[in-house]
């Protein structure tokens, strides 16, 4: 993991990368310490529904009059285990499938890619239906839901990438010096890999994040009283007029953990792509 | 370069061919959003013809067609007004199709396609005189057989056999013997057993006279129109919008200003909010809340009536837990009513139990009833009566969905019984899944403990309590079940007298309250959000969509 | 290429083959059922069972499948149980809908994302590039019906401007369609634009770099001759992969969009008859998604072969 | 000015953020090329050479910049002398392909894969003449025949990836001359392709030198190619010429010590067994050169001197320069 340590230190010289580093270092310890950090529980009603920012309930409270900066402290725990995870299921098994279909061409090729046109073809929401009711509401249907349908966008960029990557002459010449097929996968090919699979991954997950509130707007995402943005954004729909906090701080929230993961995509993408040096 | 761009065209193109194929007629109906199938058809509202105040500038027909612009926020099934229930639908029928008689804001009678109506001493047969002149839209004349057509395609027993109409129950048509054509304009509905309430069924959209030509040319009324009422269906965009016309020949055709009404779906409050606001749509409904805001523009006003639908938490007979019965007054007595009002409905609902105050005399008042007033300390004592406490409470499984009101009362109401050891395990359930749970909430397979419905208890008891809590009700799906209630209901059913009927509904009051099997929690009001452009309209629990005295101001 | 074309159109088959079973069985394995929404609170037992018979529910799986997809070849979709309409014609009414949509804000993401990318990836590092990865992002980070709420309210409290509602079609009344598409297309537009932009921006960064780009110069082109014929050519692919599944997933109807707006549109549709367990409506319309699905993924790989010469298919 | 081309004091920058100073890759070049001149520049890989001619065409890659004070003047066809250092675009443009053309080591890469070969050469017709289509394909396929590619009206209309290494650099050589340029940069022309090809490519460019009285700079690491091309030699070493000569002179009269190990250090036919002579240490990188002679700790002969200061390019024989202490007399003293 020589590497991995390697690309830490290249990425902290970058500005921007360190802001993103400790944002985002910063948006888990929020999620993870939630209980200390959040004044209330994020179910309990402390004060009349819908009441304006104030100062012992900092972004307001919502139409039950629960405490908004609370809930969005535990929300910050959802939404980024959902995120997070869908998009691990979603990248792992991506990268896997794109890797053998790209590398193998011809028949497996056809194959694979034509199990994922399926999976591609299905519309999302239906898919996600479907899993939420295999598997039952809540965090878990939610994960896999987004995760399965992330796979095939993530096959498709990485079978792209090993395509593109096979023509290159070093990748030949690895191949033509009778190195082991998954050596020349892991050494040679998955560099090239790396660039588009990582923008493809912050996008990803900028989407499961996304994903998660459409999908708790069609009442099928994490269920009530428990928080999470995604769930509160569409909650706070209906009340955008007198309660416009009930939408504002969620979103703020959203847009600038997805800011952070889309930066810091970007200065990885940097830093991992050997081309990219100067 | 010039590759890419023609490129780029070709796929512009593909795109666009594959739009353009299959050019349709618009008149093609659509599947609807989720069905009320809980807030069961108001058998009250049926148009109402007293005499309104004459409006006192007769505006004369400016160039443009005054068209109605309505904001609907939910998709009608389709329009046959003896099967359909959904809010949506039941907007749009009244317009197109009438009944025999109609109800009043006080609740009496009054004639509408019918001249005059006499009942029979002992009760079992009714004389209808129709009103003469009267055509149908597809320009046949009304008369007898046409009524008679209309009530036995109710009944099944037209050559189409069982529709599926709710106006096929014992509730309400179910006991109609046969029906007479004395004369062209006289028609004699002889019962099998005396119904007090047939003419007050008479007035609910499911005694709609139809006509017999058009049933029988498209098989249904889902999209065709067969009715006599003051406009006609134009044209029906899926999905979108639905627009009526003014019906020329209409029998009272100079009462109407309207020249139509189109109802646009736009599903999103905020939208419809904005909507209002800037006067693209004359009149809609919203939230609570949402209506708070409404009321301060000034070019809106808020017309709201108090509704017979009732909030309520029905307990899962089957659930072992819940068969004690002290658990479940106990959960009774822990709910604050007013909390729940204020915070779901901003105050503007009124609590109640399995009967609305909005039924009038028909609801025994809920000051009668200890189990209403709430008491968090007694029913904690009952809760740790019947072993419950800290380290062992009592968690359920809680249905909520279809409706935000339902969804926020299970949040709310599991805050409240916290202190008494029960917590909540909600589970929002989208709307067709919603519907299969209930018909099961009475059974194990439900898989819930417990459900937050919210049920239209109509204007008379016998569909408020027969419907709901006899045995065989076909709405009575929280496994409650009481002989002395059954035999009371048939009771009440087969006596004209009011008074004694009204005896017999408070006792049956008294049983289903003291059994707490389902806990009402709130009555809520019904809002309209009107332009001030539109005059001569006033929603009330009897008739909320009449728009026969209306016209638009520019 | 030509039977490299009808290779893969008859790989189309398995795939939509597979489509249909799966939703199929998705169908029969999601609770609820349509009979109970349509009869409401008042079903009695022997009137399901008429209704079940009468849509032929009752019938072994395997039968009605058949039924159904021997159906779906001959261009007859069945009705809808809910209303009786025959469905083909239903979903390709909506599909004008969606199609224009998706298009209308397909192109406003093109103009808006592929010149930027370029400008981003040629001034790299300046303010330029800056404030056009924070404009991509930003595209990529809101939520659609946060931003669509947003908009609807401003207007309609700043101007007093509300979209006009009852969806006209172009063919009928252009100006009033393009006046009521105009707004969600920017805002979808917006929203898709931000990945484009930033896969152009990185595709472009890499091919600038490659040795053909110094040989072009140094044969005496101007730095615009450079970037659009020859390294924009070049950076193509990636963003046409996106651009491929973008269009894909568009056509497949954005619910959320259709909502707010009120667009009669596919997505709206296909959620509209989940919720009332629809069935045939809900396998009518995956199918036409999912077909138009894998006919862009056919025109997007059949542009590798048009764009890439060293891709070819023959 | 008799000179093609002038090249004084020219120096190349690597910015280094505002504060830093920008590191001087190259410092202080003097070059001057004349007409129909065949000068070679050899050195080791990293010593400045290629960007130093990437310089004269205007061509460094981002982030790099032309140090202030450099110059590159240059005389065009028609007589006129051009300041290259901060040209304008548009008139740089005009001069490269036209005047000075230049050609690359990785002849796979160094066409666009998405234009034929046609496309391609055209391309660079298109930029310098208004010739119509037709000429042009008769100009282009004229133009491979002269550079000896078999089957030329076919090869017009394959694709980069059809062809050969050889044959793509003979694509370039004729991309390269077609508009008959007075000076023509060869950037290690042949180091990519095998020996049996790389004579083919040099005799060619020999053969057409002829023909298109175009002068040639030859940038290699490989003495061989230099002995074989060039007339005059320059020898670059971490960013400074530290020897220029006629190639007999470079080759039987060496006077810098790095030239002496660069020729040591070939193999020969003749020193086949022997144990081959490597100069020891490393070339400095960029960032430290040490102020004296950037060869001092390698050079076998150092003084004092040397490490202190950096020896000044001297014409110690007509012809003949050298940047080292040894030559410039007084500055010895008696060893």
């Amino acid at each position: 993991m020589r590497r991995f340590g390697q690309t830490i230190k290249d990425l902290w010289r970058d500005p921007m990368a360190r802001v993103c580093i400790v944002g985002i270092f910063l948006i888990i310890l929020t999620a993870v310490l939630a209980p200390v950090i959040a004044p209330y529980q994020p179910d309990h009603m402390i004060a009349a529904p819908k009441s304006a920012p104030a100062k012992d309930y900092l972004f307001g409270t919502d139409n039950y009059g629960r405490d908004v900066f609370s809930r969005v402290i535990y929300g910050a725990r959802v939404s980024l285990w959902v995120g997070l995870i869908a998009v691990g299921i979603g990248a792992g098994a991506g990268y896997v499938v794109g890797m053998i279909a790209g590398y193998f061409e011809g028949w497996t090729d056809t194959v694979i890619m034509r199990i994922m046109d399926i999976l591609f073809a299905f519309p999302s929401i239906l898919l996600a239906i479907l899993i939420s009711t295999v598997l039952g509401r809540g965090l878990g249907a939610t994960m896999v839901a987004i995760g399965i349908v992330n796979i095939p966008v993530f096959a498709r960029t990485v079978r792209a990438s090993v395509i593109a990557a096979k023509g290159l002459e070093y990748v030949k010449n690895a191949q033509s010096v009778g190195v082991k097929t998954v050596y020349v996968l892991i050494r040679h090919i998955s560099p090239n890999v790396i660039a588009p699979f990582t923008v493809q991954s912050t996008l990803a997950l900028s989407g499961a994040i996304l994903t998660e509130a459409a999908m708790s707007f069609l009442g099928l995402g994490i269920q009530p009283p428990d928080p999470s943005w995604g769930s509160m954004l569409s909650e706070a729909r209906a009340f955008m007029e007198q309660a416009p906090w009930m939408v504002i701080f969620p979103t703020i929230f959203i847009v600038i953990t997805i800011l952070l993961f889309n930066v810091l995509g970007d200065s990885l993408r940097d830093v991992l792509d050997p081309k990219l040096k100067l | 370069m010039k590759k890419l761009l023609s490129l780029m065209l070709a796929v512009m193109m593909i795109a666009s061919v594959l739009a353009g194929c299959g050019k349709t007629t618009t008149t093609e109906p659509e599947a609807s959003t989720a069905p009320e199938a809980s807030t069961a058809p108001e058998a009250s509202t049926a148009p109402e013809a007293s005499t309104a105040p004459e409006a006192s500038t007769e505006p004369e027909a400016p160039a443009e067609p005054m068209i109605l612009r309505w904001g609907a926020d939910s998709e009608p099934t389709g329009f046959d007004p003896h099967t359909v229930s959904e809010e949506a639908s039941l907007r749009v029928i009244p317009q197109l199709y009438e009944t025999l008689l109609g109800q009043d804001e006080n609740l009496n009678y009054y004639g509408e396609l019918a001249e005059s109506w006499e009942v029979a001493p002992d009760g079992l047969s009714y004389t209808i005189k129709l009103r003469e002149g009267v055509k149908f839209h597809s320009g046949n004349e009304m008369d007898a057989e046409a009524v008679k057509y209309s009530f036995e395609r109710v009944l099944g027993r037209t050559e189409a056999g069982d529709i599926g109409a709710f106006g096929s129950k014992a509730t309400y048509f179910g006991n109609i013997d046969t029906i007479e054509v004395v004369d062209k304009y006289t028609v004699k509905f002889n019962l099998t057993t005396v119904t007090s309430v047939f003419l007050s069924n008479l007035c609910s959209n499911y005694g709609a006279i139809v006509d017999p030509a058009v049933v029988k040319e498209n098989g249904d009324l889902m999209r065709a129109d067969g009715g006599t009422g003051p406009f006609k269906l134009d044209e029906w965009m899926p999905n979108n919008y639905v627009s009526v016309v003014k019906f020329e020949e209409y029998w009272d055709a100079d009462r109407v200003k309207l020249d139509g009404i189109t109802y646009y779906l736009v599903g999103d409050e905020a939208a419809r909010l904005a909507a209002l606001r800037t006067g693209e749509v004359h009149i809609s409904t919203l939230s609570a809340s949402n209506v708070q805001a409404a009321a301060k523009e000034e070019n809106l006003t808020v017309a709201s009536y108090q509704t017979s639908n009732y909030i309520a938490i029905g307990l899962n007979a089957s659930t072992p837990a819940l068969q004690d019965k002290n658990v479940r007054q106990a959960i009774c007595y822990a709910i604050d009513r007013q909390n729940v009002i204020d915070i779901v409905f901003s105050g503007e609902a009124i609590p109640t139990h399995i009967i609305p105050p909005s039924t009038g005399h028909w609801s025994v008042p809920l000051e009668k009833y200890d189990l209403y007033t709430t008491n968090v300390e007694k029913a904690k004592q009952m809760m740790e009566a019947a072993g419950y406490n800290e380290n062992n409470r009592l968690t359920l499984k809680v249905a909520a969905g279809l409706l935000d009101s339902i969804r926020q009362t299970a949040v709310v109401v599991d805050q409240q019984l916290d202190p008494i050891y029960v917590d909540f395990e909600i589970v929002n359930l989208e709307s067709g899944e919603y519907v299969d749970v209930w018909y099961k909430m009475g059974t194990p397979e439900a898989g819930f403990d417990a459900m937050v419905v919210q049920d239209g208890s109509g204007t008379d008891p016998n569909r408020g309590i027969g419907m709901f809590f006899t045995t065989d009700g076909s709405a009575s799906v929280f496994g409650f079940s009481n002989a002395r209630v059954d035999e009371l209901c048939e009771l009440a059913l087969a006596t004209a007298d009011e008074p004694t009927r009204e005896a017999y509904y408070n006792e049956c009051q008294d049983i289903i309250i003291d059994d707490a099997g389902k806990i009402g929690v709130a009555s809520p009001m019904a809002y309209f959000v009107i332009s001030k452009d539109l005059q001569g309209f006033v929603p009330t629990l009897a008739d909320s969509s009449n728009y026969r005295d209306a016209w638009l101001e520019n | 290429m030509r039977n490299y074309i009808i290779r893969r159109i008859i790989q189309l088959l398995p795939v939509l083959f597979g489509i249909s079973v799966l939703i199929f069985a998705v169908m029969k394995m999601i609770p609820g059922d349509v009979i109970s929404g349509i009869l409401g609170i008042e079903a009695t037992e022997e009137l399901r069972h008429q209704l079940e018979v009468k849509f032929g529910l009752d019938r072994p799986y395997i039968v009605q499948y058949l039924d159904w997809i021997s159906g779906v070849f001959i261009g007859d979709f069945g009705e809808s149980i809910r209303t009786g309409n025959p469905i083909l014609p239903d979903i390709m009414q909506r599909m004008r809908v969606t199609a224009e949509l998706a298009i209308l804000s397909a192109v406003i993401s093109w103009i808006i994302a592929i010149p930027l990318g370029i400008v981003a990836a040629v001034k790299r590092n300046t303010w330029v590039d800056r404030f056009v990865r924070v404009f991509a992002l930003l595209g990529v980070s809101v939520p659609g019906f946060a931003t669509c709420i947003c908009v609807i309210l401003a207007l309609s409290l700043m101007f007093n401007y509300y979209s006009p509602l009852g969806f006209v079609f172009f063919v009928d009344d252009p100006m009033l369609n393009l006046e009521m598409i105009i707004l969600p297309a920017l805002i979808n537009g917006f929203s898709i634009s931000g990945s484009v932009m930033r896969m152009t921006r990185s595709s472009m960064l890499e091919v600038l770099r490659q040795d053909f780009i110094k040989t072009v110069r140094a044969k005496g082109a101007s730095e615009k001759v450079a970037i659009f014929k020859h390294a924009f050519r070049n950076a193509m692919i990636p963003v046409v992969t996106l651009i491929g599944m973008q269009i894909g997933s568009l056509l497949g109807g954005g619910v959320i969009m259709e909502q707010i707006f009120s667009l009669p549109g596919l997505g709206q549709l296909a959620v509209t008859a989940i919720n009332q367990r629809d069935y045939p409506v809900v396998q009518g319309c995956t199918l036409v998604i999912a077909f138009i699905f894998v006919i862009v993924n056919l025109i997007t790989d059949l542009l590798y072969a048009f764009i890439d010469p060293r891709i070819s298919y023959n | 000015m008799d000179h093609l081309l002038e090249i004084r004091n020219l120096s190349i920058d690597l910015p280094r953020g505002k504060k830093l100073p920008p590191i001087k890759l190259v410092e202080g070049i003097d070059l001057d090329i004349n007409k129909k001149q065949n000068f070679g520049v050899v050195g080791e890989s990293g010593c400045g050479k290629s960007i130093t001619c990437n310089a004269i065409m205007g061509l460094l890659s981002y982030p790099l910049k032309v140090g202030k004070g450099s110059s590159i003047r240059f005389q065009n066809s028609n007589g006129k002398e051009q300041e290259i250092v901060g040209m304008a675009p548009q008139e740089l443009c005009k001069i490269r392909g036209n005047e000075i053309s230049m050609i690359f080591q990785e002849p796979m890469t160094a066409l666009d894969p998405m234009y034929t070969i046609e496309q391609q050469i055209n391309e660079a017709l298109s930029f310098h003449t208004n010739l119509t289509k037709a000429e042009m394909h008769d100009a282009s396929l004229e133009m491979l025949k002269k550079v000896k590619i078999p089957r030329a009206e076919e090869i017009l209309r394959d694709y980069p990836h059809h062809l050969s290494g050889g044959m793509l650099q003979r694509v370039m050589i004729a991309i390269a001359l077609i508009n008959n340029p007075r000076l023509l940069i060869a950037d290690e022309p042949t180091t990519a392709l095998d020996v049996t090809i790389q004579a083919q490519i040099l005799d060619l460019m020999n053969e057409l030198r002829e023909s298109y009285d175009t002068s040639v700079i030859m940038i290699t690491h490989d003495l061989g190619v230099i002995a074989e091309t060039c007339e005059h030699v320059a020898v670059f070493y971490a960013g400074q010429v530290v020897e220029e000569a006629s190639v007999v002179d470079i080759f039987h009269h060496t006077a810098h010590p790095y030239t002496e190990g660069l020729l040591r250090s070939v193999t020969s036919l003749g020193n086949a067994k022997k144990e081959l002579y490597t100069i020891k240490g490393m070339v400095p990188s960029a960032g430290n050169f040490s102020t004296g002679c950037r060869f001092a700790d390698r050079c076998d002969r150092c003084m004092d001197k040397c490490k202190t200061e950096c020896p000044p390019l001297v014409e110690i024989e007509t012809g003949h320069k050298c940047r080292c202490w040894l030559h410039i007399d007084g500055a010895v003293e008696e060893a």
